[in-house]
This record gives structure tokens, C-alpha cells and sequence, in this order.
């Protein structure tokens, strides 16, 4: 194995840390928040300017045909910045996409910067469990008839289009029956609540109570959609995880520079054990996840029971990691770690959500223990 | 031990204490404050007022006072039966940090002036020790008095302090000489004067409970000093200890405790009742045994009132804050998608629609679990608590 | 509550304290250990002077009365000491025979120090279960015929008698079914084997092989055996508890003695803040587990499921505990932890023995979530 | 990262000493080898003796010198299979310690004397640096050697010495001068010998490993010394930062968390297979994610064969040492009252029965639980590689 960065990598890591150092306050953030938006509709187009969009995309589809581990890196840079913007989700979407077909040209589209939809495939009790799903799709005059409810959608509220998993045959946790449909964001019949997460960006909650929606809306073949949303949520956890590895090396450094300059008893807080050691924690289980993720791109390539061992592993991983280090640096930093003024509590929150995602950890330990 | 069975004179006790709670404690009173969102200053004076017409506004105060002289374990009944069922929090900074100081190195004249209307209600408290450079270490204080005829006039910055903005009176830790122990006095100050200017510090949870205080040739009387001037180090120490011993927060933890497993009961994860899952059952039963533990550990703590024995102050804090952290946390995972959803503290205190969808007993418990990421860093970060303990439990 | 001590319980455990003092030194437990006996037999013949082994038990047994609180005080005593003698074992299975009645005056004999029975009860599958019994006895033409293993039982190579659990009705986790047979442990059928154990007791391995016993073997009602064997293992567990207390606090104050004197890069040990903390955290799970065995001790008189819950809460505890401050008193003792002749050693193995008895803290836990 | 992927021929290789080991691994030495128990002496120079024979004795040192000149992941995948089979462990000390430095800093003529007997089989290692008054702080030693013509004489006490009653050679950390940064010298002196005394300390396993080694007037030609009077602290450090690369113990890991589930899958725990209890599952789950991350981690570390990335040595060293310990700590408590049996070593390499019943795979367990509570001591205690971090990678 080589773990050196090539020199395209080389330049897309860079190109994103300018981007974000030049653009990404926690002072802007804060304002976009208080605004009330749901994403930075002129800094999606510049990530489409600046290729991102497209980046892991195949070509035919208007992509750059990038690797997962450009993805990865690309996101993990963008992740110190704590974008608001659901990259992340959009990206995965249109992944899931690629692999279930039939959508048109919807794909090109995400890389353009002009459609940005987003999986709706959790329901309030699936718990994280890939095979739950309790909304159902029956044959209608029309085509496809709706009903069930989607919570957390990520990116929910700045989405353009929902890719909804529903039943179309089998029982609440069959592995076969469940088929993908693209619902558009403005479908007059769709009940959607934008909702304000913990972690300040927005989702969206979905109610379909007999949505009605055409043939071409089936995405895929029916009663098989599994590989494609596999394919999706895959993308998407691989994304939150890289994402949560920028925040918290983010958050290690940080914190490193905080106690270095702020003085207690006489002298600085880096001079104390307690503290040297609870940062050397911090930077352990950050290079643990590093090491998770590398771990995760070595076999990301193609479905496979490894893949999916390893997404349980670098879920469990993660979870325990991003709060661990999330929480050790509020309390390193005292007082100012509790301020919402503060990056390090936005990044704490965002570490948290992200911990008690698809079931949190203990969900990730009961895939493992399966085999 | 001569007796480690309950009084039964103390289950008379509680069964007065429900009783009143049932007969005087207002219902939508109850209902704002049975979640995790905390008092409203209004709220805790109401309560305040409805307690002292029964005499009891002061739980842990001496009757010579206008405390109601109970036991330590009636004291911890008495919380406990509160919690349960929804009262506000009393003002704690009044209750276990000033009065106690007031009543014990106050003046007659102080005494006087202060304690009965706080005790009436009328007064809201904040506390003013931490400062832009000196959290933890109070020893680096650099807010300043210096006397003028019979005034001190104040200048300088306090940081942190919670509820100065719904405050009417605020306790200062001030420099008034040099050096870490003689060079600090205690005074109470008027929080609603010119010079003092209150900036909101929005928290963690985008609420607004913290502030900085800028004082600007802010004016008190002699009158209002604690004690003796330059002798503020050692009251501060005092009530720091006075706070630990209250700590491991019993009642509150016992009510973590029962509000995570009713999340757990009332949250489907992949078809089944979350309580059912034996990994969380077990995280859940790990908690609990660390609670009747702790909650053994602030019996023998109050029990010993002669202070003949070690002081588990510290103890207390540290796995008290340690504990109500875990049973938060533990409490928002239980939750799931909704531990995501931001709920507002305001439409719950109205009784208004929440703006995001879930269960009645969503709203409110990740908010707690974010302020109680304080718990390890107030009054003593925990750090400083461990090494208090090597050097006072451990003698090293 | 009055956490204060009588009069006459701090006599008993300055007796207690002065008796390990001037007798268990560390290198007399381990020439006993070398010598391969099982027990102290002079040591035990003292033990019966000083009343230590009427303690507990009622005066119509020859017994002193003494409280649950009192047995406690003095094994906790003893338990800094780390003895090799079979008190706790013994004391358990004499309030098991005062429970279940009908042994004749074997109480008063444990009483004088003449007669030694231990519980049989534990199989190498129940795992802690209390119910679980797969052993089973038979009606036969002499009486009883039993059949079925026990394992680790403690106390076992020094017993006079064995206190066995064995079915006589009902499935193997039944409530009901189980009864009381005492054997002598020279019964000429009994298959027994010593076995050394990891904190150098010595326990018995027990295999019965229709092993004939007569009609007066049976103690207690035929198929209700399990209030007595509640109550013999209730006692056994506090016991042992208090044991490890005892150990636990010996090995805090021993650490706390050794890095005050011990030097590493100029100075005490005691001065880092590692060290300081890492005591700090002893000293708390130490005051803990103690808070829970107080906790056990005011709810310890009389069956009762708050009893139970409390006895699975202090199993849990002091497993925890017991694991932690001994592993820690071994790991800021560096070298010396990890030599055989020194106490520390000793006392983590004891509470590693501990801890994983009776199917360990897990199964405690297990019991606590079933309500 | 120009390539995650696995390398084909890696998994030639790995076939290759597959084979291999089919072929020469000697069965009653494997199953000596293959539970918790350390190699003895005679089963490690044996084993030396059959990879000699095939050029493979020393799989991390470069071909010029004796060794392979295998790439890191080869010796990777070596070790793992070595590890799986039961093959004894190699004298690490010789390979990874005091080799290394010998063809380092060696002179030609030490180089000719000492390496190619060891590669044969035929020397035996023990390392002593470790004092009475100094155990992580090499900088308080206080053995000394002084040079008498063309020996240096040297007068003090080691302890903790593993394996010194059976080694044939020992190198010693010893003082020449002041100082604690070049005061310190290394040399190789031959343990057998008069003036060195070697008194067995029983290790918490009542086992004998570890010693006490007395030195009265020992003599050593000055031709012994390894590199510069005065520079043994440079390469002690060197020495314990290879040491700690391999730390993570990846071999060991896998095979443990292998044995655990072996463990899990055969114990019966009222009623049903322990493996099938959820909690116990998610335990040995929680160990294998902490194992996968640190694979990878060492992987990492291993690749950075230019020593331009940070350095995880003490990374790899806390976490691994804290792995080997919860796994074999679970594997003890998953044997249930079989892990309060105590089994003999003596027994075992015998291959006679065992004094007390139990599953085949109960003996070695409890006794390797115990011996890696040193893990987390040896080579820099913990706590003092936490420190390292903050040091080097943090610049704190």
C-alpha cells in the first residue's frame, strides 16, 4: 500500500483548505445560520465551478470519474469548515443514482450544480438498520401511490429532488421489496417539514399520504432497489466520516494552540499533565479514525461483505472517536468551549449528531457481531 | 454504623412533601420545568413566594435564619420529591453560595437587608468570580475595587456568569490587594446601576444564560462587603466546598435516570422497543448502579456533620458531573433521529407547537445534555478536582 | 442513616486489623501458598477463639447474633490481609444450613471451628444463573442418588461438607425443582479434585456419579431448596465483597505509599499529575464500591427483590472497581507490580478471581435490566 | 494515496510462508507454542536454526547483514503467519534491539563475532537496562564501568531482566561518565561468567522470567562496546523507538481476538453459547474495531519508510499494549470459572495433563492475561509515552 497523496491530490487538498480558510469563518457561519437559510446558494455554484460537484462522478455522466479516496479527501477538507452546504448527501444521491439508473440526466446535473437531490430512506423507527422500511408504494392508476414517513433527511431542506426508499413487496425488514422512487422537491402533495438540526444545519422531515407519482418515477428495477441505496447510504456514510475526521483534527489543533496561550495557576494550561494527556488521547483516537477511514477506501471499491463489515467498524469508530475528541475539547477549552460564538462547540454538536446517525455506534457493534 | 435503615419518621416527611407539592405547585408550572429546559427566573421567584408561606423557601438554612432546619436526609427529600414532580429549581446561588456566607460573616445590618426578601422571593442572584483570564484559578483575579469614602468602586470584567442579565443582585469576587489569598473581598452589588453593562453570551445551545459583565466605576457600599476585605479567597473556598458537597445532584440524576428509560420504552429502533435491546439495557443498567452508588457516597457525605471524616466534595462533583453527562448523552442517542432535531426551549416555555416533529418527551433533552457538558468545568473544572483529591483525600 | 460505628464494631475490627497486622504478612501467605496446603488449620482453630466464626450466626447455633454490618466490618478487616482461609465460603453456607434446617448442630460445629462446609452450587455452564442446575438427584432405594459437576467451588479443598444444589424436579433454569443435599467431604464416591486457583486458594472441582447419599441428606423441603440457597449465595457475595473492599483499600494506600517514595526523573512520582489523578480515580472507585456495600448492608436483612437488584448492583460495581483499582495499583507500580512476592500482585489477582465469578459483572448487568 | 489496494504478490508471499511453515514447522513445537505461553529458550534457537537453513532467521534486517531484506509488508505478513501457526516468537531483543544497533554502529570485528552465530541460533539475548532506582527514567542509572586496559570492569545491579538465566549474552545500559545525556555507554558482555550473579524474581504468574542481575567486578573486552563511549543514551533511544514501531503488536492481536471468539463460541453461559450473548458480542466487537483502526495505523506507520510522516511509535505502543490487555482480559473472563483455574506451564510444554479440568483452549489464557499487564510498563510506562505525544507530535 501507498499512503502518499498524488500530485492531483495534492492539489485538490490544497485548493479546498484555501477555499476554506478563505471562506469559511466560524463568524460567517454564524451568520448564514442566524439567517435562516438552508444552504449557501452561491457557494454550491462555486463548488460546482471548482469541480467538486463532479468530482467522484463517472464521466459519462458529466463526472471527473475521480476515486472514493478523492472524494474522501476533498470532503475531509472541507469538513474543518463545518459547511452548511449538503455536499455530502447530494453527493451519495447521486452515486445511488448512478447505480440504479433511469434518471435522466439528473446526474449531470448534480455536477453542474443544478439538481441536488438527497436519499430520504430513514423512517423514525428504522434505527439505522439498511433493511427497514415501512413506507409503501402500491400500483395506482397513475403509477405509484406514496404513503409513510421519512425523517432526518440530510440536506433535506436545500434539495431539489428526494430519492425515497419504499416497499413495494415483502416485510418491514426483507432485503427484497424495497424500491427507489424520485420525488420532486416542490411535488404539490408532498408533506415536507424543514426542520433545524442540533448541529445548526437544516433537514428535512417527509409525510407521503397517498402521493401520487408516474411509471418513470421508479427508479431502477422494482422490488430492487437494495444495491442502489447500499450503494448510496455507503457514499454517504464514507462522506459524514471524512467529514467528521476534518472537524476533529480541526478540533485537536485547535485545542493544542488553546492551551498553549491560556494560562492558569501561573503558567500555561499546556504545561499541565492532565492537559498533555488528554490531548495526546485526542490525537490517538483521531489517527485511529484516520486510520479507520484509509481502512474503509482500501475495500470501498464495489459491493461486498467486507465493505459492509468495515462501514459497521468505521460507524462504531467514529462514533466513539468524533465524541470522545468533540467532548475533550470543550472541556479543555473551558468556558469559551460552552459559547455558541465558539467553533469548538459547533463542532462538538455537529460530532455529536453525527455519532446518533442510522442508530449511533451500538447499532454499527450489532452489524459486527453477525457473522 | 448503629443504623442503616430508614427513619420512618422520613417517609412521613415525604408523604408532607408530596402532599403540598400535589396542593400548591402550579400545573403549567410543572409541566415547564418537568423537561430539560431550566427555570425561568420568574418561574423559581413564584415558587420561591409559594414555599415561604409554608415556610420552606430555605430548605438547608437554620431556623434562626428563615430556614426550615430540616435534616440532611429531609433536605434530600424534600429536593428529590420536587424534582419529581416538576418544581423550578430554587435560586442555588442564593440558597447554598451567598446566604450561607450572609448568615455566617454578614453583618446584623446585612443580615437584615438582604436575607429576608430573598427569602420572600424578591431577589435573583448571580455569581461573579470567573473572569476573562481566570477560570478555574481564582487566584489571578484582576477586577478591582478601591475604596471611596463609604463606597468601593469597581472596575473590571467577569465572564461566564449565568442569569446576570435576570439578576438583581450579584456577588463579586474583587481584588482589593495584591497577593493570591489576602488580596480578595467578597461584595454584593446592585445589578441594576449604571456601570454595569451585561453582554449575552449565547451558549452552546444558541440560549441566552451566560454573560459578560463589564464593570465601569460601578459603586457598592461598605455595607454590602462579606466579611472582612481581603478575606474573600477563603469565603469563595468555602462555598466552592459548600457547592461540591451538593454535587453529585442526586435528584436530578435520579430523574435522568427515570427519563432515559422512559425514552428507551417509548423508542422503536428497527421494530422493537429500544429498552429491549440488551447492549443498551446494559448501558442503561451500567448508569444505574453508578447512581446507587454515588447516591450511598452523598449519604455518608451529609450524614457527616460533625466533618469528622474525609471530604467527599470532590468526589461528589466529579462523578456526579460524570453521571448526569453520561445519562444525558445516553438519553439523546436513546432518541435517535429526534436527538437531532432542534426543539425550542421558548415554544415549549409558551405551551406553543414545536417547530420540529417527535414524542412529548423529545423536546428539551438534548438541550440539557449540552449545558450539562458545564457540569465538568464549573466550580472546579474536574481536572482540578482529581488533584484536589490527591492532595487532600490522598495527602501527596 | 448513622454510618458511625458501636463501640463494640470498632473493637471488632481493631481486633480484626491488629490480628492481620501481627499474623499475614505477605511472605507468610506465600510460604503457605508454597507449602500446597489448602488452609491454616491453626489459623482457623483461632479464628474459632476470637469468635469470628460465630459472628453471624444466630445464638440458637451456638452464634454471637452479630449483624450483616458486623460480618462485613470484619471480613473487610480480614480482607486487607488477603487470607487463604475459607471464612467467607463457610460463613455462607452455615446461614444457608441455618435457612434450610435440619443439618443437626453443624451450625454450632462451624460455630466452634470443627466443621467446615461449603456451598456446592455453581456448574460449569450456569454461568451465575442462580436457577441453574443441571445437576439432579434421584430418589434411590438407600435415599438419593446424585448425578452432575460443580465448579470452582470455593473454600472447596478445606471443606468438611459440601452444600450441593441438585435438581429434583423441573428444567434446568426452573425456580422450582431445585433442593439441598449435604455430602461429607469424605464420601468415598465423591469425585473430587483440588485445584489450585489464581489468587493461590485452593478450590475443589466436584463430579458425582450416582452418588448414594441417605434419606437425611436432603436439608430443607424436597423441590424448595432455593430460599436457603439464596440466602447461603446473598452471604457468600457480601462476603466476598467486603473482601474486596478491604483489598481494594490496601492496595490505594499501598500505591499511594510507594509514589510518594519512589523517584523517576528527579522527583517523587507522587508529583506528576498523572500519578496524582490515577490515584485520585482508585480512591474514588474505592469509596464507591464501598457507598455500595453500605447501600447492600441497609436493605440486606430479610429476601427481597430490592435486595436482589442490590446484590446484581454491587456485583457489577466491585467488578468494575475491584479490576480497575487493581489493575491500577499494578500499572503505577511499574516492575515491582509484576513480581510475585510482593502484595500488589496478590491483591490484583484476587480481584481479577473476583470479578469474574459468577458469570462476572455482565451477568449482573443482565439482571438489572430485567424489571 | 496512489494505491490502497493489496499487492498480489503479497499474497504469493503469504502462500509461500505458508508452505514453508507446513513443511518445517515442527507439530510439537507449534502446539507448545500456540496458547498463552511464552517460547522457551531451546524452541526459539531451534526455530532460528530451521529459517537459517531457508535465509529467513532475520526477517527485518537487510540482506548485506544476514537478513531478508523483505519489505514491511512482507515481514508483515510473515509475522502473521508465524503467529497463526505457533511458531515461537524470535529473540526480539537480538532482531529488533541489539542487532541493529551492532550493524549500525558496530565495529567490523563485532559485526563478524556477533551476528552471524546469532542468525544460526546460537546466542540468546537478554536486555539490561532497568535499575532498582530507575525503571522509565534511564537517566538516573547507576551501574558503572570503568575501563582497566583493554576491559571495562563493571560493578552494579539490573532487574526485571527477562529471559537472563537462559541468555547467553546480555547488553548493558551502563554509566562511564556524568551526565545523564553522555554519561551513558552500551556493551555486550557474555552472561556467562563469574561476578555475574543472576537471581530469579517469580514473576505474578509464580513463573520465572524476570531477574535480578548482580555485577562484581565483570569484565568485558573494550572491543564489546557497541559504537561511542558515552552515546549509549542516543541508542537506547533508537533501540526504543524500533521497539515501540512494532508495539501495536498486530500479530499478536489478531490472533488473540481469534482465540477470544474461539473462546466465546465454546463456553456454555446458562444455557447458550456465550457468543450468542449480545452484550458479550458487543464487547468483542468494540475490541475488533479498536484492532482494525490500528492495523491500519501500523500499516501506516510501517510506510513511512523515509521517516517524513509523524511518528505513531508511541501511538502504536499505547493502543496496542492497551488492546493486548482488554482482549486477553475478555478472554479470561470469557472462560468463566475456568479462568480461576490456575494451569501449568510445566504441564503444558510437556504436553502432560493439566491439574485442573477445563476446556483445551483454557490453559495459557489467565497466564498471558497476567504477563501483558506489563505491556503497558516496559519500554516507557504509558503514562510516559501520553507524554511523548504531547512532546513530538503535539509540540506541546
Amino acid at each position: 500500500m501507498d499512503f502518499g497523496l498524488s500530485e492531483e491530490q495534492v492539489l485538490l487538498v490544497d485548493g479546498a483548505r484555501r477555499y476554506v480558510e478563505q471562506t469559511s469563518d466560524y463568524e460567517a457561519r454564524r451568520k448564514a445560520v442566524d439567517s435562516g437559510e438552508a444552504y449557501g446558494a452561491a457557494r454550491w455554484q462555486q463548488f460546482a465551478e471548482l469541480g467538486w460537484l463532479a468530482l467522484a462522478l463517472p464521466e459519462r455522466h458529466g463526472g471527473l470519474g475521480g476515486s472514493a479516496v478523492d472524494y474522501a479527501l476533498l470532503v475531509e477538507a472541507l469538513g474543518a469548515g463545518l459547511m452548511l452546504e449538503p455536499l455530502v448527501p447530494v453527493a451519495a444521491a447521486a452515486m445511488a443514482l448512478v447505480t440504479a439508473g433511469g434518471a435522466g440526466d439528473l446526474p449531470s446535473a448534480v455536477a453542474e450544480g443544478s439538481a441536488r437531490p438527497v436519499l430520504a430512506h430513514g423512517e423514525p423507527g428504522s434505527g439505522g438498520l439498511l433493511t427497514f422500511v415501512e413506507s409503501r408504494a402500491e400500483r395506482s392508476a397513475a403509477g405509484w401511490r406514496l404513503t409513510g414517513a421519512k425523517s432526518l433527511v440530510l440536506g433535506g431542506a436545500a434539495a431539489t429532488h428526494y430519492l425515497v426508499s419504499a416497499r413495494t413487496s415483502g416485510d418491514k425488514a426483507d432485503d427484497a421489496g424495497i424500491s427507489l422512487f424520485l420525488v420532486p422537491a416542490d411535488h404539490a402533495a408532498l408533506g415536507r417539514r424543514d426542520v433545524r438540526l442540533t448541529d445548526d444545519s437544516v433537514g428535512a422531515h417527509l409525510a407521503f399520504t397517498g402521493l401520487d407519482l408516474p411509471d418513470a418515477a421508479l427508479l431502477g428495477p422494482e422490488s430492487g432497489g437494495l444495491p442502489a441505496l447500499r450503494e448510496g447510504m455507503a457514499w454517504l456514510q464514507l462522506g459524514l466520516h471524512a467529514e467528521a475526521l476534518g472537524a476533529m483534527d480541526k478540533a485537536l489543533w485547535t485545542t493544542r494552540d488553546y492551551v498553549r496561550t491560556r494560562r492558569q495557576f501561573g503558567t500555561e494550561l499546556s504545561t499541565f499533565q492532565a492537559v498533555q494527556h488528554g490531548l495526546a488521547d485526542m490525537a490517538m483516537e483521531t489517527e485511529l479514525s484516520r486510520s479507520m477511514l484509509l481502512r474503509l477506501l482500501s475495500v470501498f471499491d464495489g459491493d461486498s461483505a467486507e465493505r459492509d463489515r468495515t462501514l459497521a467498524a468505521a460507524k462504531a469508530q467514529f462514533g466513539r472517536s468524533g465524541f470522545f475528541v468533540g467532548a475533550q475539547a470543550v472541556q479543555l477549552h473551558g468556558g469559551i468551549g460552552m459559547a455558541d460564538e465558539y467553533l469548538i462547540g459547533m463542532i462538538f454538536k455537529r460530532l455529536l449528531l453525527l455519532r446518533n446517525l442510522h442508530g449511533g455506534p451500538d447499532m454499527a457493534l450489532g452489524q459486527l457481531t453477525q457473522d | 454504623m448503629t443504623d442503616l435503615s430508614r427513619d420512618p419518621a422520613d417517609e412521613r416527611f415525604r408523604n408532607e412533601v408530596r402532599a403540598f407539592l400535589e396542593d400548591n405547585l402550579p400545573p403549567e408550572m410543572a409541566r415547564r420545568n418537568r423537561q430539560g429546559y431550566h427555570a425561568s427566573r420568574s418561574d423559581t421567584r413564584e415558587w420561591t413566594r409559594i414555599l415561604h408561606a409554608r415556610g420552606w423557601s430555605a430548605p438547608n438554612w437554620p431556623v434562626e435564619h428563615g430556614g426550615t432546619g430540616w435534616t440532611l436526609a429531609q433536605q434530600a427529600i424534600f429536593d428529590e420529591e420536587c424534582t419529581a414532580a416538576g418544581a423550578p429549581l430554587l435560586d442555588i446561588f442564593g440558597l447554598s453560595m451567598v446566604g450561607p456566607l450572609i448568615y455566617t460573616y454578614g453583618t446584623d445590618d446585612l443580615k437584615a437587608r438582604i436575607l429576608p426578601p430573598f427569602l420572600r422571593g424578591e431577589i435573583s442572584w448571580a455569581q461573579g468570580f470567573s473572569e476573562p483570564n481566570a477560570g478555574s484559578d481564582l487566584g489571578s483575579l484582576q477586577t478591582r475595587a478601591v475604596l471611596d469614602g463609604d463606597d468601593y468602586v469597581i472596575n473590571g470584567r467577569k465572564i461566564w456568569t449565568s442569569g446576570a442579565h435576570e439578576a438583581t443582585m450579584i456577588f463579586f469576587l474583587v481584588r482589593t490587594g495584591e497577593g493570591t489569598r489576602n488580596g480578595l473581598t467578597m461584595l454584593i452589588v446592585d445589578a441594576r446601576q449604571p456601570g454595569i453593562a451585561i453582554r449575552p453570551i449565547d451558549d452552546i445551545r444558541k440560549e441566552h444564560s451566560l454573560n459578560e459583565v463589564i464593570l465601569d466605576d460601578v459603586r457598592t457600599p461598605v455595607a454590602n462587603r462579606i466579611g472582612e476585605e481581603g478575606k474573600g479567597w477563603g469565603y469563595a473556598k468555602a462555598l466552592l466546598e459548600n457547592e461540591r458537597a451538593f454535587a453529585a445532584e442526586i435528584p436530578r440524576n435520579r430523574n435522568h435516570l427515570a427519563l432515559l428509560r422512559r425514552i428507551a420504552r417509548g423508542t422503536m429502533r428497527a421494530g422493537r422497543p429500544l429498552i429491549e435491546d440488551p447492549v443498551f439495557a446494559a448501558r442503561i443498567a451500567e448508569a444505574e448502579v453508578e447512581f446507587m452508588a454515588l447516591e450511598f457516597l452523598a449519604l455518608r457525605a451529609m450524614s457527616d456533620t460533625d466533618g469528622s471524616g474525609p471530604s467527599f466534595g470532590s468526589f461528589l462533583k466529579v462523578r456526579g458531573s460524570e453521571l448526569v453527562q453520561r445519562l444525558t448523552q445516553l438519553q439523546v442517542e436513546a432518541l435517535g433521529d429526534h436527538g437531532a432535531y432542534l426543539y425550542s426551549e421558548q415554544a415549549h416555555m409558551a405551551g406553543q407547537p414545536q417547530p420540529a416533529p417527535g414524542p412529548e418527551f423529545a423536546p428539551g433533552v438534548w438541550s440539557e445534555a449540552m449545558y450539562r457538558r458545564a457540569s465538568s468545568i464549573y466550580g472546579g473544572a474536574n481536572e482540578i478536582q482529581r488533584t484536589l483529591i490527591a492532595k487532600q483525600y490522598l495527602d501527596l
